[in-house]
């Protein structure tokens, strides 16, 4: 991973690095002023007030309101506008953007597993195409990882039990380091990898040439199937015993006790996993757990199945790919993912 | 030089607390809070060493890329022993124990501290805690890091994670022993005219330090048997598996290890502002704005655990609140820092070796301090969080400050705690060869922080090597030097120069006594007529000004 | 602190301690010192109080069916021999500060019986917790957690788990953790503190208090009332949780 | 502190006081009160008898300023653990 052009500054290769950088820099220059400052003011006290003769003693000096202030004023105007910029910067910065492409990232000890919603699967590997927004859906099998991209400037720890979210838009095509910044254990630091990315028309080729099995909406779909969803959901999620699933994704729910919550995936996954939790308004929670039977893969598929249900009836598989594309048709058996590099 | 009226008379100094008693159980049944700081002296020390030997085993990894000296698994072992006994076991109780507990009786003019068997039991807690803690790093040590996050100190870590939690629960009651003997002892037992506002720095700095341990260490304590409890069920409120939530963990780790950097930095606070005073011989700039920001480190330091959860899944809008108060906690800090440097203008500054460590604190806590900034801004933070930028901050502000301070104070004090002085040469030269030492080996950590190094990896990527060449070698240099006062301190016990009462001629109440003082500290309880680190009374202050080279009648 | 000078001690009384002034400053000491304890207690206790409040909010159907499932009676008995305690307590301080030697030897042994009353009745439910298997994880082995759930429909039976609507055993099992972990620190801190209440009852015994010189008596007092002071909020918090929904 | 003895008879009122809240609390707990009403009931009955028990039993209502100022300086430490805390919990799902 070459340094960029300024040295001991990583690669610059997100929208959001560049400005990262910038805040970086005005804090180092704060930092070098008053390290210079204060040491320089201390060496000059040290040498010109230096003890000229075992008994002197100096006039005592009690004090000033006025140097008080004024050194808890400047110093907190400048913590203020460090903290504002920064605070600025990483509001912007953790609102994932709407239309952006979905990646679901599964953490298990010492292997990313990876899964683009067109249904590609990487281990340790993540192909993106630059100049678009890439949201990352994250969980972890086990402990705590934490999905570190440096040259994007960004990271988000991956917890069991949650969805945690952050995105990207890549600048600049190449390969860049994918660390695990949150300690997990014995191989903590092998679970590495590397973030690629690509032309898009490249991209496109890469796509195509590793199609997936089957999109991970379909693969929900039989798990909707499989797990008994459909006795009460309806074989589509047209509803039945439990409510409609159609549309729900991203719409307000008013549930029993009278709140209304959006469906978001971390509200599909608390109904999935501890349904009594919050009831939709009308029903009774007669809807079984389902923690413990279903992996957090799995659960990441029956997701893109729920959300692949739009209104227009008829489950369409969500094409991740650019608008152009056809539909990925499994045309050509898929290369085998690549090995696990160390 | 006008010597300072003592309390002593000359032929009490031949009995001191050293030779007042013989034998081990003298020693080992004590009451006596200075018998009880040379104890802690004693067994701290241990601790700094082999914290330091494996802070050495890390940097001798860490020069080659691939992990070829240590397994993984033991490299995991290793920085998290060194985290847990270079914190709990040494930075922790270093000041308040040694120095806090031979000096605060002292400076306030008292025989001993409220409790002096609380005192005693607080070191046999400090001694049982160590104890177990060794037994876990023999049976087969601990691989959570000092974190102890959760679910891998819960579930998946098969390392003796309990019996690790265990000594350091029970080296938190030796804290919080300790941190309420002082708060009581400060209150109730200052001499007739020693004021809260005539007390010693070291006494303010102490006091905040205690309101931190005893507001604080409880809730560590229960952290840590909550972890126990869930990781021998298998079951409990930290498991996602049954609804628990990991992030609680690190809230109520975080609500006490915050506060508590603050207990390592604290004391050093309070023995810079004795350093700076007293060897420029003026009485400190702003004496009341530095006595309060101790407290107010001490309270808002409560308020800003959660910059330490920042990427951890926490809300966007908590880690704003806590971002926006790490910056302001940063402002008591600052007045100090602006506090000492204006005490040196028109001082008689003298460069003892506890002046060079003063001095080297100043400069190296604005590093540490203001890089903290850089992590309490929250977009830098999403960067750096987990790398060794952060190894370098806090390291920055630990070593370089709370150590220097330890060091300073130790080299300060020892004519007092000794009878002997230490040899000035050596002392310079090692400070120097610490300051070079330790610049070189953490200066580079944070460039290779910012360049994406992780932390706690004992394998990294090639292009990281050179900053770790040079971090270690600046390791072997500052653990070099290290080495040097620790022989020459024991050296001084039997072959250093015997010190006077006050050898460096200083108006605190624990120079007007004996070196080493007798085990009443006072024959009668001292009267305090005198302002805060006041050189001369004020009615001569108008003649004196600034002498060129009158002597001024010595009574010496 | 004394005002005036007094190089030798007062009247020293044999209790003064020689780092002491005067008895004053000494009890004073005390009374500071045993506070600055019970806010380390308050704070310990702090923690476990933020779990349970988290999870409560968190799961409260499931909250509520466990806590109906603990028994009220011998909760509020618990409740009311706490506090008799405490009354007793306060009889016993009152009278060391009054002289009255042989009512405070009785009031402490009170104390102390009450207080053993009150683990009895603890273990009376801990023993009734075991027998439902609702020993949370495996804290026991060979009797995991695993509570009978009652049928809807079923006669009402004690030692089945009604589980209100929407509660899950999974979640129930995290308010007996919580339960456990809480009500048997308060356990110990009621062993700790009843050691510490013979000791002063042997002392009072040999006479050795009275108006003069009660501080231990006192101290001690007042970690037994804070210990009171935790059941007195544990008492609504655990058993009183979803009593309301019982009959919804 | 001590020079300050509490009267026998404050001692019995503030004991049937504590009895009287035990019954009241447990009497409330069993009335199905509309929304929280039930657990705020239940906790100011609760800090009701505790302050009793501060304030007489513990006889910080005669102690000097100091202790009142540790005894209130606690709670105010518990607001700080619990407020920050939930100051997360409870803006999670705001984005
Ligand atoms: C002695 C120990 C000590 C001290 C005093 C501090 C002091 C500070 N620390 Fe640090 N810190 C640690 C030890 C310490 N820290 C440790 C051990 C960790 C990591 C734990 C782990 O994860 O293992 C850590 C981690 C840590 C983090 C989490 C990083 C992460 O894990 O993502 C943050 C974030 O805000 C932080 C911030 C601060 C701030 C703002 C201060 C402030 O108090 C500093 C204030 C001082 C100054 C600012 C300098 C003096 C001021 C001037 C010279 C005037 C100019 C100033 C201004 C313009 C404001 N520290
Ligand atoms: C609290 C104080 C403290 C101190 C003093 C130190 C001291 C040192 N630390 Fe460390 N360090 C931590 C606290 C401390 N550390 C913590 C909390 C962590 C995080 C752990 C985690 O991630 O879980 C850490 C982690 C840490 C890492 C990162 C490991 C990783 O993330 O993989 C590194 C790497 O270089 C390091 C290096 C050093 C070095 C070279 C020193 C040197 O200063 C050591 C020098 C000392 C000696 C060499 C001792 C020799 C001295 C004598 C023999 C004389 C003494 C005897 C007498 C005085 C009688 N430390
Ligand atoms: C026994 C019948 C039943 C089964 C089987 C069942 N559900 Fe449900 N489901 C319900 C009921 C009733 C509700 C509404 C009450 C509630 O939210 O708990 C519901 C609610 C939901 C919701 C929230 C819907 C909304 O509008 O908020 C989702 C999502 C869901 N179920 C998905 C699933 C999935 C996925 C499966 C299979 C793995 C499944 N359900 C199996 C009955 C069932
Ligand atoms: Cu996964 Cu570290
Ligand atoms: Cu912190």
């Amino acid at each position: 991973m070459q340094t960029s052009w300024i040295p001991f500054i990583p690669e610059s290769a997100s929208t959001v690095s560049g400005k990262v950088d910038a805040l970086y820099f005005y804090l180092s220059g704060v930092t070098v002023f008053f390290t210079l400052l204060i040491s320089g003011v201390l060496i000059f006290f040290v040498i010109k007030f230096r003890r000229r003769s075992p008994f002197e003693i100096p006039r005592p000096i009690a004090g000033s309101y006025k140097l008080e202030t004024l050194w808890s004023v400047i110093p907190f105007i400048i913590a203020m506008s460090m903290f504002a910029w920064g605070a600025q910067l990483y509001f912007v910065n953790s609102r994932p953007p709407k239309n952006a492409n979905e990646i679901y990232v599964v953490g298990k000890q010492w292997m990313w597993k990876i899964q683009h919603s067109t249904g590609q699967r990487e281990i340790n590997e993540l192909h993106v195409p630059a100049g678009r927004k890439i949201k990352l859906i994250m969980t972890s099998e086990d402990t705590i990882h934490d999905f570190f991209i440096p040259a994007f400037r960004i990271k988000a720890d991956v917890l069991p039990g949650k969805y945690t979210m952050q995105w990207f838009e890549a600048t600049k095509p190449g390969t860049y380091h994918l660390f695990c910044a949150e300690y997990c254990g014995m191989n903590h630091s092998g679970m590495i990898g590397s973030i690629i990315v690509m032309q898009p028309t490249d991209f496109d080729n890469w796509l195509s040439g590793n199609a997936s099995q089957q999109s991970p909406a379909v693969a929900g779909q039989q798990l909707f199937q499989s797990l008994g969803c459909v006795s009460c959901h309806g074989a589509n999620g047209e509803g039945g015993r439990g409510p409609a699933l159609v549309g729900l994704f991203g719409s307000k729910v008013s549930l029993n006790g009278g709140q209304t919550v959006i469906a978001d995936e971390a509200y599909i996954r608390e109904s999935i996993e501890n349904p009594a939790a919050k009831v939709v308004s009308g029903f009774n929670p007669i809807m079984p757990t389902f923690q413990g039977q279903v992996t957090p893969e799995q659960l990441i598929q029956i997701m893109s199945f729920i959300k692949s249900l739009q209104v227009s009836g008829a489950p369409a598989p969500v094409t991740s790919a650019p608008p152009s594309k056809a539909d990925a048709s499994p045309a050509k058996s898929t290369a085998s993912p690549p090995p696990n590099r160390q | 030089m006008k010597a300072f009226e003592t309390f002593e008379t000359p032929s009490a100094a031949r009995v001191n607390y050293i030779n007042a008693q013989y034998g081990l159980k003298s020693w080992l049944l004590t009451k006596d809070h200075k018998r009880i700081a040379l104890l802690y002296l004693g067994s701290i020390s241990f601790f700094f060493m082999v914290g330091g030997v494996y802070a050495m085993l890390i940097r001798l990894e860490l020069l080659t890329p691939q992990g070829d000296l240590l397994s993984s698994a033991t490299y995991n072992k290793v920085f998290t022993q060194h985290g847990i006994i270079m914190v709990f076991f040494f930075l922790i109780p270093s000041i308040p124990a040694t120095l806090g507990n031979f000096l605060v009786p002292m400076m306030i003019g008292a025989k001993d501290l409220a409790f002096p068997r609380i005192n005693l039991l607080s070191w046999y807690i400090y001694l049982l805690g160590g104890i177990v803690t060794i037994y876990a790093l023999l049976a087969g040590g601990v691989d959570t890091g000092w974190t102890f996050y959760v679910p891998y100190s819960t579930t998946f870590s098969n390392s003796y994670v309990i019996a690790a939690g265990l000594g350091i629960f029970i080296s938190g009651f030796s804290s919080i022993l300790t941190g309420l003997n002082f708060i009581v002892t400060i209150h109730t037992m200052r001499a007739p005219g020693m004021t809260w506002f005539r007390l010693p720095l070291f006494i303010w700095a102490h006091y905040a330090t205690s309101l931190v341990m005893i507001l604080g260490t409880p809730v560590i304590a229960i952290t840590i048997l909550l972890l126990a409890f869930e990781r021998l069920s298998h079951v409990g409120i930290f498991d996602p598996a049954n609804g628990g939530d990991p992030v609680l963990f690190q809230h109520l780790f975080w609500f006490y290890s915050h506060p508590a950097v603050y207990i390592m930095v604290l004391p050093s606070m309070g023995v810079v502002s004795e350093l700076i005073a007293n060897f420029s011989r003026k009485n400190i700039f702003g004496y009341r704005f530095v006595a309060f920001s101790s407290l107010a480190i001490a309270v808002f330091g409560f308020l800003v655990w959660g910059h330490h959860l920042f990427v951890a899944s926490q809300s966007v809008y908590a880690g704003m609140i806590f971002s926006f108060l790490s910056f302001a906690v940063a402002i008591p800090s600052a007045i100090k820092v602006f506090n000492w440097t204006a005490t040196l203008y028109k001082g008689s500054i003298s460069y003892d070796t506890p002046m060079l460590y003063a001095l080297g604190f100043i400069g190296l806590f604005t590093i540490g301090g203001m890089t903290g900034l850089f992590l309490a801004s929250l977009a830098i933070d999403v960067h750096v969080s987990d790398t060794y930028f952060i190894v370098a901050h806090f390291h920055y502000i630990m070593v370089g400050g709370a150590l220097f301070g330890y060091l300073g104070g130790l080299h300060y004090w020892w004519p007092k705690i000794s009878g002997r002085m230490y040899p000035e040469g050596w002392g310079r030269f090692s400070a120097l060869v610490i300051f070079v030492g330790f610049n070189l080996t953490f200066l580079p950590q944070f460039v290779a922080g910012y360049l994406g190094m992780p932390r706690r990896y004992h394998a990294y990527p090639p292009e990281f090597q050179i900053f770790n060449v040079l971090s270690s070698a600046g390791a072997s240099i500052l653990g070099f030097g290290l080495l040097i006062p620790a022989i020459y301190l024991v050296w001084s016990m039997r072959y250093g120069k015997h010190a006077e009462a006050n050898p460096w001629h200083l108006p605190g109440l624990e120079w007007r006594t004996a070196s080493p003082p007798p085990t009443e500290n006072f024959l009668t309880t001292p009267i305090v007529t005198w302002e805060a680190y006041e050189f001369a009374p004020p009615e001569e202050m108008q003649v004196i000004g600034r002498m060129k080279d009158e002597p001024v009648s010595s009574g010496q | 602190m004394a005002e005036g000078v007094s190089i030798e001690h007062e009247a020293s009384h044999a209790a003064l301690q020689h780092h002491f002034e005067n008895m004053e400053q000494q009890r004073e000491a005390g009374a500071l010192g045993m506070w600055v304890f019970l806010v380390t207690e308050l704070m310990f206790f702090g923690g476990m109080f933020l779990a349970y409040t988290l999870y409560r909010t968190r799961f409260p159907a499931d909250f509520a069916s466990a806590s109906n499932h603990l028994d009220l009676t011998l909760g509020a008995i618990n409740t009311i021999v706490l506090i008799l305690s405490s009354f007793t307590m306060a009889l016993a301080v009152y009278s060391s500060q009054v002289g009255k030697s042989r009512n405070q030897i009785v009031c402490l042994l009170l104390t102390i019986v009450l207080g053993a009353t009150f683990l009895g009745i603890k273990a009376v439910e801990y023993y009734d917790k075991y027998q439902d298997q609702l020993i949370p994880g495996q804290l026991i082995p060979g009797r995991p957690f695993h509570p009978e759930v009652q049928e809807p429909g079923t006669p009402y039976d004690k030692h089945k788990l009604h589980l209100l609507p929407g509660a899950t055993v999974k979640h129930v099992e995290m308010f007996y953790w919580i339960y456990f972990a809480m009500t048997g620190m308060h356990a110990l801190h009621m062993i700790i503190g009843i050691g510490v209440l013979s000791v002063i009852l042997f002392f009072s015994w040999r006479g050795r208090y009275g108006p003069e010189y009660h501080n231990p008596v006192e101290i001690s007092g007042l970690y037994w009332h804070f210990v009171d002071i935790v059941w007195i909020f544990l008492f609504p918090l655990l058993y009183l949780l979803g009593r309301h929904l019982e009959h919804m | 502190m001590s020079e300050h003895i509490v009267s026998l008879k404050i001692y019995v009122t503030i004991f049937l006081a504590l009895m009287a809240g035990t019954a009241l609390t447990v009497f409330a707990g069993l009335q199905d009160f509309p929304g929280k009403l039930n657990v705020i009931i239940a906790m100011t009955i609760a800090v009701v008898k505790a302050t009793l028990v501060v304030l007489y039993f513990m006889h910080v209502r005669y102690s000097s300023k100091l202790i009142w100022v540790v005894f209130t300086s606690a709670l105010f430490w518990l607001v700080i653990l619990f407020a920050f805390t939930f100051s997360d919990y409870l803006t999670r799902g705001w984005l």
